[in-house]
């Protein structure tokens, strides 16, 4: 399960390059969708700055607009007005170098594909990589997922946390900079999410990627991140920009007995509660 | 796999009880006509036609026509499947006059086929491919249409464009659906291939059986059917293998 | 000239393409074929099988064939339709004695003995009412005062009115040797008349068509073609044994039936008459839409075989 | 709403230029046949064929038979099926037999069922029966095997006995497999029923165009064909009207 | 979101009538399955009591048995000695008065009926209660669970949540005394599963029933049950059996901070760990 921390990252030179700016930025984003009689505005003049190495945390109350901002910094949707920018250059179509863990998993991999053709996949489209060079790097990439023993298998063989596993696997062998993940772990179990938190954790450090995520979950949220973003509800703008700066590895259980975490969670949930219309004591069970 | 083999068994051991009593009441005489023969009468024909060289030819000639005609077939239906799912323009342009030609019966236009096109293999490739493109043109489309917006969006964020996504993602995807309509296709290019054959030209196993008919040969006539139930059974498990082996990933 | 293949320039025989079907009364082109008439006449003759007459019909407009052989009716009709065909020679006749090849059969417990027992019971066909002989035996019996809409006609192949005689789902049959000899040599049923003597004696059962264009345009191939076939016949008259023999070669019909059944009446003779009289009775029963005179659809050079009768050659 | 519209109203203008074009290519004699009437003398030919009643009983006889054959065979299937779903013997006991029978094109059974049934409505009824049984028995027992065991433990935890299951929940989640099979089978119903009154009988719309093209009325004849064509367009109409109601859960 | 409490269920009587005897109770029970070269053995001469009226809790590590001792409880499964008994009668099948709820949600439910004829289905076998009381019954179990303006709904138009909500729904409207639920809420975000908790808190409260709970999820297990199971594995026998007596409603965030909390709750991780071959620390992330 651990993965060498050591492996500094060729990616990482490029963090000097353009230090101080931000790797992925959204600048007064607005996105609105057509609705009855007229336009439902969803996003509202929205500013956010990720910077490089930075492991954000959207979260915020269901329908706020998460994934749709996500889906705007990846450029699968188009903004309505304002930009966002990866690396100074604005978004308009996916551009290389910023992937996407989708929620359905088990949507998003390629039944028809083995593990290692899943995995290759977005490396096939670049013909300066040959065949060896791909299984290369596929293999690679299994490995530090540790699907390495699965390679020939095929998605249907696989549980839901080795899906996305592999899901994972397929977005980083392409080198990208920025890995956006909406809800990666949702659907999975209680176990296999937190053994996919900390690969995820893992995979961030060595590589020196810069990790956006969503998520519904407070406590995954703090336990991940280093920054967590709670958007407010329609239309959404950012409520609450917290810094979160515990050092990694962060042990669940003495964590959780944190003051400071404790009022971090506090904060997050209220900001939620809120907007869910319930009052804090409706979580008792 | 004893098991297995004894429930496959019972298949075969359903076909043979069939045949003998197709046997018996031709013996018998509870069926008594000249137009059906007995099965060993038949089967004797089927040895002859094969050993002679009679049936093995007319049903290679049969065959190569409506393979012929059903590649045709699928390529140009994969192509213009892809093109209804995609664009919902051409999709509201072709879909009337595909649903308006797809209830009119082979023999019908069968006539008009021959003088546009002769009465050679041309004409009979032409009516197969025709027949054939149908059910592939639909259920490519179906298939098409169905693609989950996330396999495709995942395309779009690992940086292929539309034509790489088509490849690579929307047509695999729409795989299962696409062969689907090419088994029911296959069928389809077999029986038409069979009836172009009986209404013209002096080939292939559809103008042997007729032929047979003609002049009382009905057991020859019979084994011509036989061939062609055999040849059907072969062709559309030799699809199936194939099948199973492009949807491997389904089952594995 | 279409349908003149590259075989010209090799063999400096004329190239010639021809539709029919396989049965007896196109022995002749058989044996002009295989005895080399053809050829002698310098014409290199290849032939086109077909089994339905609108797809040889439409494959001699479309020019896959130069020549198409057929009974009048549906040439006829696809004049009046605007194909301009033409008929060059006739190959098979009707009788003016029986037997004749085409029959109206009937089960031996059906009760029928005369065509006027008809109204009333079922009557397998093929070809449709309107077809040559069909119409001929309606026109005979609407002759006759018997009233033809009380018959049950009802359409299937030749080859199942042996299974629909014994089965008792048809009263009779009307059908065409070599039907007519198998089921009366089964004993299934027994013959009530002979449609085309009672209709019209001597009338075309069949003759070879083109197009008027072709047939202008190719007076060489019209000629040799005649003059093959008509070679052919006379052959065929030669010796009885030896046609049988053909016969049973060309169409591959069993020889122990061949040896029952009358010989087809081959005949390049025409009957103007018989051929008028058939115009006739297939206006009378709407297959045509109007009396045509014989100088309209025959080639001039068919009047070179204007005889009295068309009883043998 | 109306960007809708014009969309759909690119194949109905597809449908006329063809049609203009057909008219044009016979009245400037690009095409000229008497195997090829107008489309205008076509349609004249309908609308005389409709006003005496030629083809609307025609058409009726047809689909009259079309329909009961239809019906009959989906019944059985639909319980041959589920019984080929469910059970690993009966679906190695009849699979052979399906797959052995299904390739022999009508045309070369028709003598044998005429043998059987005569010439009247029972044997086209039959005919057209056993050919469209084969696509709805293959896609319903399909449809039954690959029902999900979760919905029928589901069933059984709600105290529901096999036959229970089997008619509200195994048959149910099969439905929209049976219903492709279905749709397959009535385009094959239609051409079957037409291919059988070509080959016996004295009624319907194939006897009608056969009977027109024998005589040279080709008008009529396109008239036939092309109310054919309209009725296979309507039916299959029908059907998705019918399909997408009972399937309304899926697209809801 | 709160339910009646107050509601004396009729089903409630019966506990009296059996009062010290379990409802539920596995004794001796072994489950083999067969496999290359033999049996494998699943369950190990396992015995366990439920209680009427229990909140039940099976926790154990992946591919321990959970779902196969869950499955012997519902008679879905057979077992291969001893015997499950349900008020006493051994269970051959499926008995009436014990319902199962699946973790695949989305796959229990027939995608063909709408909402409220989904959660019918179970009364429709009984002719004894005719059209109108079985809607009366439906549209009841649909307010409880929150469901009540969707009944015309098909279930592909409703979110996961509702989904299970429905199930639930389905499994109560035939009045069991017992429900069995494997992993009812593992494929749902973390907000969801809150709700969710909730809802099948006061159900279980209100309704008087028995309720046998398979998770991963050691806080989900803490916070509901009245008792936690936790299994080891190959064969499966019982680890631990621990009472969970803290009061109902239980807040999660007070409670989290219990030390008894948390020294049940690191007494079930270790014995978990332990068998997933993880060390205690190994969940740092
Ligand atoms: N394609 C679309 N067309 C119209 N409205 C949309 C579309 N996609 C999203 N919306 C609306 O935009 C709002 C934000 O949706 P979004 O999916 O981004 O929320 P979210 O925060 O991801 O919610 P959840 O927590 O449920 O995933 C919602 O009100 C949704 O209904
Ligand atoms: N039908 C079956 N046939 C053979 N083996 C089975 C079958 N069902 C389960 N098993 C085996 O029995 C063991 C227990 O499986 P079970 O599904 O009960 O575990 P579980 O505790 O529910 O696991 P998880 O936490 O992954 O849900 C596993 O080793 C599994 O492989
Ligand atoms: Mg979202
Ligand atoms: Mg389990």
């Amino acid at each position: 399960m651990t993965l060498p921390e050591t492996v500094a990252s060729d990616r990482a030179t490029r963090a000097d390059e353009q230090a101080g700016h931000p790797v992925l930025a959204a600048r007064d984003v607005v996105k609105s969708y057509p609705a009855r009689g007229g336009e439902s505005v969803v996003l509202d003049h929205v500013d956010l700055d990720m910077a490089d190495g930075d492991f954000l945390t959207i979260v915020g109350p269901s329908g706020c607009g998460k994934t749709t901002m996500l889906q705007l910094l990846a450029g699968l949707s188009p903004v309505t007005s304002g930009a966002v920018r990866f690396t100074g250059t604005v978004v308009e179509s996916p551009p290389p170098g910023v992937v996407y863990v989708f929620q359905q998993f088990a949507k998003s991999i390629f039944p028809w594909r083995t593990v290692l053709d899943n995995v290759v996949f977005g490396l096939e489209r670049d013909r300066g990589i040959d065949r060896r060079r791909r299984t290369e790097i596929g293999r690679e990439m299994l490995v530090r997922v540790g699907l390495e023993a699965y390679e020939r298998h095929y998605p249907s063989q696989l549980s839901g946390g080795m899906q996305q596993r592999l899901a994972i696997a397929r977005a980083l062998a392409t080198s990208p900079r920025v890995l956006l993940m909406d809800e990666p772990f949702s659907a999975l179990d209680a176990l296999t999410r937190a053994k996919l938190q900390k690969l995820v954790l893992d995979l961030w450090r060595s590589l020196g990627i810069t990790v956006v995520f969503v998520t519904h979950d407070i406590e995954e949220a703090l336990l991940l991140s280093t920054r967590v973003v709670a958007l407010r509800k329609s239309p959404a703008t950012v409520d609450i920009d917290l810094r979160v700066d515990f050092a990694h590895p962060r042990n669940p259980v003495t964590l959780g007995e944190d003051p400071r975490f404790l009022a971090m969670r506090r904060q997050l949930l209220d900001s939620i509660y809120r907007q869910e219309g319930l009052s804090y004591e409706d979580g008792a069970r | 796999m004893i098991r297995q083999l004894s429930l496959r068994a019972t298949g075969i051991g359903l076909i043979v009880l069939l045949v003998v009593a197709w046997e018996l009441a031709v013996r018998l005489q509870l069926v008594d006509s000249p137009s059906i023969p007995s099965f060993s009468a038949s089967v004797a024909a089927l040895v002859g036609g094969i050993t002679d060289g009679t049936l093995p030819v007319a049903m290679g000639e049969t065959l190569s026509r409506v393979l012929v005609g059903y590649a045709v077939a699928v390529v140009a239906a994969v192509v213009v499947g892809a093109l209804m799912g995609t664009s919902r323009f051409v999709y509201y342009l072709l879909e009337p006059v595909t649903e308006l030609l797809r209830p009119i019966p082979s023999a019908a236009y069968i006539p008009v086929a021959i003088l546009l096109l002769g009465v050679g293999s041309e004409m009979k490739i032409a009516v197969i491919a025709l027949t054939s493109f149908f059910p592939v043109v639909l259920s490519t489309c179906g298939g098409v249409r169905s693609v989950d917006p996330i396999l495709v969006d995942t395309g779009r964020t690992l940086g292929y464009g539309p034509l790489g996504r088509l490849r690579r993602i929307v047509l695999p995807s729409a795989l299962p659906e696409t062969l689907t309509g090419m088994r029911v296709a296959l069928g389809i290019a077999l029986i038409v291939g069979i009836v172009s054959e009986m209404l013209a030209g002096d080939t292939g196993i559809g103008y042997l059986i007729l032929e047979s008919q003609r002049i009382f040969q009905v057991p020859l006539m019979f084994a011509g059917i036989i061939t062609l139930a055999l040849v059907g059974y072969l062709l559309n498990l030799a699809f199936g293998r194939v099948e199973s082996h492009l949807l491997r990933w389904r089952t594995a | 000239g279409c349908g003149s293949g590259g075989s010209e320039v090799n063999t400096g025989l004329d190239g010639l393409r021809i539709g029919f079907f396989t049965n007896g009364g196109q022995t002749p082109t058989y044996v002009a074929l295989t005895e080399g008439m053809f050829r002698e006449h310098g014409l290199d003759v290849e032939r086109v099988e077909f089994q339905d007459p609108s797809a040889m019909t439409a494959a001699l407009q479309r020019g896959d064939i130069d020549l198409m052989s057929s009974i009048p009716g549906p040439p006829l009709a696809a004049r009046a339709a605007g194909l301009d065909v033409q008929a060059i020679i006739q190959n098979e006749a009707a009788k003016y004695e029986p037997p004749d090849s085409g029959t109206v059969i009937a089960a031996p417990t059906s009760g029928i003995s005369t065509l006027g027992d008809l109204p009333g019971k079922r009557v397998a066909i093929f070809g449709g009412v309107r077809s040559q002989m069909n119409a001929g035996a309606l026109w005979f019996m609407q002759g006759q005062g018997i009233d033809t809409s009380g018959i049950e006609f009802v359409e299937a192949p030749f080859a199942s009115h042996l299974d629909l005689l014994r089965s008792g789902q048809v009263d009779a049959v009307m059908t065409i040797d070599p039907f007519s000899t198998s089921i009366e040599q089964s004993g299934s049923g027994t013959v009530v008349a002979y449609p085309n003597l009672l209709a019209n004696p001597g009338a075309p059962l069949s003759a070879w068509w083109a197009t008027r264009a072709w047939v202008e345009g190719n007076p060489d191939r019209v000629e040799k073609f005649q003059q093959s076939l008509r070679a052919a016949i006379d052959w065929l008259y030669q010796d009885e044994g030896r046609a049988r023999q053909t016969v049973a070669a060309f169409t591959k019909l069993d020889p122990a039936l061949l040896a029952n059944m009358p010989l087809n009446n081959w005949s390049y003779n025409v009957d103007e008459k018989a051929w008028a009289h058939n115009v006739e009775i297939l206006v009378s029963q709407r297959a045509l839409p109007a009396v045509v005179s014989s100088d309209e659809y025959w080639a001039p050079s068919m009047r070179t075989f204007v005889a009295a009768s068309a009883v043998g050659r």
